[in-house]
C-alpha cells in the first residue's frame, strides 16, 4: 500500500516527539552554560606544566627543559629556552616555555614522550577570546599548575604518577646510600674497585 | 562474474521493498538524443550546502539533465603527505585523525598496520580485539551519519540527521572516555593501542551495542520503507560491477554493485578471520542499494562487536618492545590497508632508514570512489547528482588530504 | 600467491623484448616490486589485467616518489707504472659521480577475481627536469585517472595518453610541483612564535633585530 | 546620550534592576535583539564543521542561543563561522562570501586551523589564519573545539554585540560611513596567493625570540 512507509515514519517521529518529554534517552540536550558538561577523566585539551608547590609554581616546575617535547611535537607549537647562569651552565629548568594554543592539536604526544611527567593535559576548554596574538600564546607562568590541580582533573593518572615518582626517588636514595656505604667501606681496606655509581636517574624535584 | 561471499546468506541480499511495489517512475531520464537546446553550465560548490564540504562540481545541464560533470578538487588540500614526510612516524599518527575526520579510529589503524608491516612489529591479541571493537564502533558511527546526511540531501531536512547525531554522540562519549578526545582520538600505536580499556568502558560498549539494534530498527522504520525515499533513490546512479572494479571503487559502494569484496574477509587482517560475519551485497548498484548495504553492514557490525566483546582476552594492549618515539625502520617500503567504513584506506610508506618517512602516501577511498561520479550522474537531473554524491560518502579531508 | 618472480617470468615469456626488473624491498614487509620499461608499460598492464591466470583487475593505489640526485662513490683501480723495471702498481682511487635522480610512479595492483595481490609496478622517468614522461595506465584502469592527475600536479610527471591531464589539487595557474623534495614554499613566516628547526631559519628573516639585550616579548 | 560619561554606570543599572526598576535604552534593546538572533552561514570547511553541526543538533542545541537558523546564502547570514582549515585555493572564496554578507556581520574563527593554520600551518597550500584577510571577532582555540567551546565562543560574541555603542568611533561598522566593509579578495598566483595577507586587515606584532642557546 502506498503511504504505509510514510505513516510508519510519521509514527516514529511522533514517538520521538512525545518521548522527548519523558524519556531521557530521547531528550539528550545539555543546558550548557548553566549545566557544565561532565568531562570524562581522560578528556584532554591543551597541555600544562606540573608544579609541585602552589606558592612557588615557577620555581618548582618538574620540567627540566630537556626539549624532547619541543622536538616531538608534531605541529611544532612548543618553544623552550633553557635557563642558564652567568657562566652558561644549565640550571635544568626552562627560562622560556611557550605553547601556542592557536596551533596545538591536543594530540598528547608531548605527554607521552616526557620522561619526567612534567607536562600533562588540561581540561579547560572555555578559552574563546577576541585577542589573536598574545592571548593564545601561553607562557610558563600561565602554564604552571599545581600537582593538586592535576589530581583534581586526572585522579587515576596523577595517583599513578605520584606512586611512580615516589618509588623512583626512594630507589635513587637507597642507591645513593648504598653507594656511599660502599665507598666508605672500600675507602679503608682496599681501594681496589673504584665505586662506579650509576648517575642518579631522573632528578626528581 | 564475481562470487559473492559464501558467508553472505541470501537474506542479506534480499531487497526489503521491490521497486515495482509502488507507482512512481524512477527519475532517471535518458539524455537527449540530438543534443538540441542550449546548454547551461553551473558550478555546484565549493560553498554549497549539499556538497559535504568544500567540494565543487562543474555541471553542464541540458534543461535539468546532466550532460557533463567535472569534479574540482583541492579546496581542502592541506598537504597531509608533505607534512608526513617532515614528521616522525609517531608524529603522523595524530594527523591521520584529520584525514577522514568522522573515522579517526580506522585511519589510525590503517596507518598503524602500515608501520607495523614496515618495521616488522607484532600486536598483542588483546589489542587486536580492541581494534576490532573500535573499528566497528566507527563503522556504526560513519554509516549512521551517512544515512542522515544522505537523507538531508534528499530533502528530509533535519530529522534523520538529528537522530543519527543523537546516536553518534553516544559513540563519541565512549571514544572520549577512552582516548580523551571526541573526534581526534590518536589512539592506535605501533604494536598495539595507547590505553587499556577498563571493564567499565567495556560494559558501556556492551550497553551501547544492546541498544543500537533497536535504534536501527527505528531508523529503518523511518527511512527504509518510505515511499518518497524509494522513489527518489531507486534506479538512480546505477554503477555496473565491471566499471566499479576497474575504477578502483571499494567499500560499501562496490558491494552495493554486487561484488562481494571486503578486505576484512579478503586480507583477513587483525582477528577478523576468527569472527563470524556476513558481507552484504547489493543487486542493483543504485543509491538505494548503497544505503541498504550500509544498514545491513551496521547489523553485522553489531554482531561483530558482540563477538569481540565476548572473546576479548586479557594481557597487554601494547607490545612493550615496540618503539614509538624515534622509530627508524630499515630502508624499504610497505603498503598497509584495511577496510575502512568508506572503503579501502591504505598507507604506502617508503623508509630510507631515517626517523621520518621518505614518502608517505595515503590511499584515500572516497577520492578514488569519486572517479565514477560523472558516469553515475550522466542522464540524471541535477537534484539526483546531489544524492548520488551523498551516496558515495565522501569526506573532503580525505579526498583532498 | 603470485610471487614477483613468477609474474616476471610470465611477462618475459609473453613480451620477450621487455625489460622487467625485480626491485627488492628491504623492509620486513618483503613486498618486492617490478620495474617495467616505459616502452612496454601499456601492453604489460593490459596483459596483467586481461590474462585469466593473472586478472589484476583493480589498480588500487597510484603514487609518485621523487628520488633526488645521489652522490655515489665508485672505487676505480688504476695501474700506474711502478718503479723502473718492477711490476705496475695498482692504485685505488675514489671517484665521485652524481647518479641523476628520477621520478617514479608506483602502481599497486590487486586481483579481486582471484583475491590476489598486490603486484607493485614501478615506472621511472629519465630525470627530474626534462624527460619526465611515462605512459598513462588510465586506458587500462580507470582508477588511475584522478590519481595520475594528482601525481602530475604534485610531482610533475607527464602521463602520455592520459585523457584529461590537468592540475587537480592545486589551482590551474600554479607553476610548482610541491611534493618534489626541492620545492621551496612561499615565504609567509611573519608570526611564528614557537619556531625551531627549518621554521626558525625561515622565520628569522622576519624578526626585527634585537635592539637591546633582554628585550623579548616572552616574559 | 553622552558618549564619554554615561548617565548611569552598569553597576548602578544592575542595582536599579534588582530594585525592580526597568531601565532600557534604545541601544540596549537594539543590541539585545541583535545578539539573540545571530544567524550563521551554513558553511563548513573541515573537521570543525562536524563539531559545528554537532552543536546545532539535539545534544548541544544551538537554538537555545537563537542561532539555529543556518542560512545557505551569505546574503541572509550575520555570522561567518570559519570552521576548519582555509586553504589557499579556498581563501578567495571565503573572502568573497564574507564580502557578500550584509552588515552587521561577525566572524568566528573556530579551531586552530582557522586561527593560524593550526597543525597544517607549515603546508604549502594552507593559509596561516583567516584573519589575514577577514577581521575576526572571536577566536576559539582547540582542535577541534568541543561543541560547548563553540557555544562559549558564541556567548562571548553575544556579549561583544551587547557592548557595542551605536554612535561614536566605537560604533559597529554598519553604523559608520567611513569604514568600508569589503575586504580585498586575494588572487591565485603562480606560486602563492597574492597578496599573502591583506595589509589593512592584518599585521603581526614584532616578535623577538630569545636565543635558544
Amino acid at each position: 500500500m502506498i503511504g504505509k512507509g510514510l505513516l510508519q515514519g510519521l509514527a516514529v517521529t511522533a514517538r520521538n516527539l512525545v518521548g522527548s518529554y519523558h524519556d531521557p534517552d530521547r531528550y539528550t540536550t545539555i543546558e550548557y552554560p548553566e549545566v557544565k558538561p561532565a568531562l570524562p577523566e581522560a578528556y584532554r585539551n591543551f597541555p600544562f606544566l606540573v608544579a609541585e608547590k602552589a606558592e612557588d609554581p615557577l620555581g618548582t616546575l618538574r620540567c627540566v627543559a630537556c626539549q624532547i617535547c619541543e622536538k616531538e611535537c608534531p605541529p611544532q607549537c612548543i618553544y623552550i629556552v633553557m635557563d642558564r647562569d652567568e657562566k652558561g651552565k644549565a640550571r635544568m629548568k626552562p627560562k622560556v616555555f611557550d605553547i601556542d594554543t592557536s596551533v596545538c592539536m591536543s594530540c598528547q604526544i608531548c605527554v607521552e614522550v616526557c620522561p619526567f611527567d612534567a607536562i600533562k593535559m588540561d581540561q579547560v576548554f572555555e578559552i574563546a577570546t577576541d585577542e589573536r596574538f598574545n592571548a593564545l600564546l601561553l607562557h610558563r607562568d600561565q602554564l604552571a599548575k599545581t600537582n593538586t590541580y592535576f589530581h583534581q582533573i586526572h585522579p587515576t593518572e596523577a595517583a599513578e604518577v605520584d606512586a611512580r615518582l615516589a618509588a623512583e626517588k626512594k630507589a635513587a636514595e637507597e642507591k645513593a646510600k648504598a653507594a656511599a656505604a660502599a665507598k666508605a667501606a672500600s675507602a679503608k681496606p682496599a681501594p681496589a674497585a673504584p665505586a662506579n655509581p650509576t648517575p642518579p636517574p631522573a632528578p626528581a624535584p | 562474474m564475481f562470487d559473492a561471499n559464501p558467508a553472505a546468506s541470501p537474506s542479506a541480499r534480499v531487497r526489503k521493498v521491490e521497486p515495482s511495489s509502488f507507482g512512481f517512475q524512477p527519475s532517471s531520464v535518458p539524455p537527449p538524443a540530438g543534443g538540441g537546446g542550449d546548454l547551461l553550465e553551473i558550478s555546484l560548490g565549493p560553498h554549497h550546502p549539499s556538497t559535504h564540504g568544500v567540494f565543487r562540481m562543474n555541471v553542464v545541464l541540458d534543461g535539468e539533465t546532466v550532460v557533463r560533470l567535472k569534479p574540482v578538487f583541492g579546496y581542502l588540500h592541506r598537504n597531509h603527505e608533505k607534512l608526513g614526510e617532515g614528521t616522525s612516524y609517531l608524529g603522523s599518527m595524530p594527523y591521520t585523525d584529520r584525514l577522514d575526520y568522522l573515522n579517526s579510529m580506522t585511519n589510525n589503524w590503517a596507518y598503524a598496520i602500515a608501520v607495523e608491516k614496515l618495521a616488522g612489529l607484532t600486536v598483542p591479541e588483546r589489542a587486536e580485539y580492541v581494534r576490532v571493537i573500535l573499528a566497528e564502533l566507527t563503522r556504526l558511527l560513519n554509516h549512521t551519519c551517512l544515512a542522515g546526511f544522505l537523507m538531508q540531501d534528499c530533502g528530509c531536512s533535519g530529522t534523520p540527521l538529528m537522530y543519527a547525531f543523537r546516536e553518534r554522540e553516544r559513540i563519541l562519549d565512549l571514544f572520549e572516555s577512552l582516548s580523551g578526545s571526541r573526534m581526534m582520538c590518536n589512539y592506535q600505536r605501533f604494536g598495539g593501542c595507547r590505553v587499556d580499556p577498563t571493564p567499565a568502558w567495556l560494559a558501556a560498549v556492551a550497553q551501547l551495542v544492546d541498544r543500537y539494534g533497536p535504534f536501527l530498527d527505528e531508523f529503518e522504520e523511518l527511512l527504509t520503507g518510505n515511499e518518497i525515499i524509494m522513489a527518489r533513490t531507486q534506479g538512480v546512479g546505477r554503477l555496473p560491477a565491471a566499471l566499479a572494479v576497474n575504477a578502483g571503487v571499494t567499500g560499501p559502494m562496490l558491494r552495493a554493485s554486487g561484488v562481494g569484496h571486503d578486505l576484512r574477509k579478503v586480507d583477513g587482517y587483525g582477528v577478523y578471520p576468527r569472527l563470524n560475519f556476513r558481507v552484504p551485497v547489493g543487486d542493483h548498484g543504485d543509491v538505494y542499494d548503497r544505503y541498504m548495504v550500509r544498514v545491513l553492514e551496521m547489523r553485522e557490525s553489531i554482531s561483530l562487536l558482540r563477538q569481540a566483546l565476548a572473546a576479548l582476552p586479557g594481557g597487554p594492549v601494547l607490545d612493550p618492545k615496540a618503539k614509538q618515539r624515534g622509530l627508524r625502520p630499515k630502508a624499504g617500503e610497505a603498503y598497509g590497508r584495511i577496510e575502512g567504513p568508506k572503503g579501502e584506506i591504505g598507507f604506502y610508506l617508503v623508509s630510507d632508514g631515517t626517523a621520518n618517512p621518505y614518502r608517505y602516501r595515503v590511499r584515500p577511498p572516497s577520492f578514488v570512489n569519486l572517479t565514477v561520479l560523472e558516469d553515475l550522474c550522466l542522464g540524471h537531473t541535477v537534484a539526483d547528482a546531489v544524492i548520488i554524491l551523498g551516496s558515495i560518502d565522501i569526506v573532503l579531508g580525505e579526498v583532498d588530504r | 600467491m603470485d610471487t614477483v618472480e613468477h609474474v616476471r617470468e610470465r611477462l618475459l615469456a609473453r613480451f620477450p623484448g621487455a625489460e622487467v626488473t625485480v626491485v627488492p624491498n628491504g623492509s620486513p614487509a618483503g613486498q618486492h616490486s617490478l620495474l617495467i620499461s616505459a616502452a612496454h608499460a601499456l601492453e604489460i598492464a593490459r596483459y596483467l589485467r586481461d590474462e585469466p591466470g593473472l586478472a589484476y583487475d583493480q589498480c588500487s593505489n597510484v603514487t609518485g616518489i621523487d628520488w633526488r640526485d645521489r652522490e655515489v662513490i665508485d672505487i676505480v683501480k688504476d695501474s700506474q707504472p711502478g718503479a723502473p723495471g718492477g711490476p705496475p702498481v695498482v692504485v685505488e682511487r675514489k671517484v665521485k659521480r652524481i647518479e641523476p635522480g628520477y621520478l617514479e610512479v608506483v602502481y599497486h595492483l590487486y586481483s579481486l577475481a582471484r583475491r590476489e595481490g598486490p603486484v607493485v609496478l614501478r615506472l621511472r622517468t629519465g630525470n627530474r627536469s626534462t624527460a619526465v614522461s611515462v605512459p598513462s595506465l588510465t586506458p587500462v584502469w580507470r582508477s588511475c585517472e584522478f590519481q595520475e592527475r594528482e601525481v602530475f600536479d604534485l610531482f610533475g610527471v607527464v602521463f602520455t595518453g592520459h585523457p584529461d591531464l590537468r592540475r587537480i589539487l592545486m589551482w590551474d595557474g600554479y607553476q610548482d610541483h610541491p611534493m618534489r623534495k626541492d620545492y621551496v614554499e612561499p615565504d609567509d613566516y611573519e608570526w611564528e612564535p614557537t619556531p625551531h628547526g627549518d621554521v626558525l631559519t625561515k622565520a628569522k628573516r622576519h624578526y626585527p633585530a634585537p635592539t637591546a639585550p633582554g628585550m623579548t616579548n616572552d616574559e | 546620550m553622552n558618549e564619554t560619561q554615561p548617565a548611569l554606570t552598569s553597576q548602578e543599572r544592575d542595582e536599579l534592576r534588582r530594585q525592580g526598576v526597568l531601565l532600557t535604552s534604545l541601544e540596549e534593546l537594539y543590541n539585545w535583539g541583535r545578539s539573540h538572533s545571530v544567524w550563521p552561514l551554513n558553511f563548513g570547511l573541515a573537521c570543525c564543521a562536524i563539531e559545528m553541526i554537532a552543536a546545532s543538533m539535539a545534544k548541544f542545541d544551538i537554538a537555545r542561543f537563537g542561532s539555529e537558523v543556518f542560512r545557505p546564502s551569505p546574503r541572509q547570514a550575520d555570522l561567518l563561522i570559519v570552521s576548519g582549515t582555509v586553504t589557499k585555493k579556498m581563501a578567495p572564496h571565503v573572502v568573497r562570501l564574507w564580502n557578500q554578507m550584509p552588515e552587521p556581520k561577525y566572524c568566528i574563527a573556530m579551531g586552530a586551523c582557522a586561527i593560524s593554520g593550526g597543525p597544517f600551518k607549515q603546508g604549502y597550500n594552507v593559509l596561516k589564519g583567516i584573519d589575514r584577510f577577514i577581521p575576526v571577532d572571536i577566536y576559539i582555540p582547540g582542535c577541534p573545539p568541543r561543541p560547548e567551546a563553540l557555544l562559549h565562543g558564541l556567548v562571548q560574541l553575544q556579549e561583544k554585540i551587547r557592548g557595542q555603542a551605536l554612535t561614536g568611533p566605537e560604533a559597529p561598522r554598519h553604523l559608520r560611513s567611513d569604514d568600508a566593509c569589503d575586504c580585498p579578495v586575494p588572487e591565485l598566483g603562480a606560486h602563492d596567493i597574492e597578496p599573502s595577507h591583506a595589509p589593512g586587515v592584518w599585521s603581526s606584532p614584532s616578535l623577538v625570540r630569545p636565543d635558544k642557546g
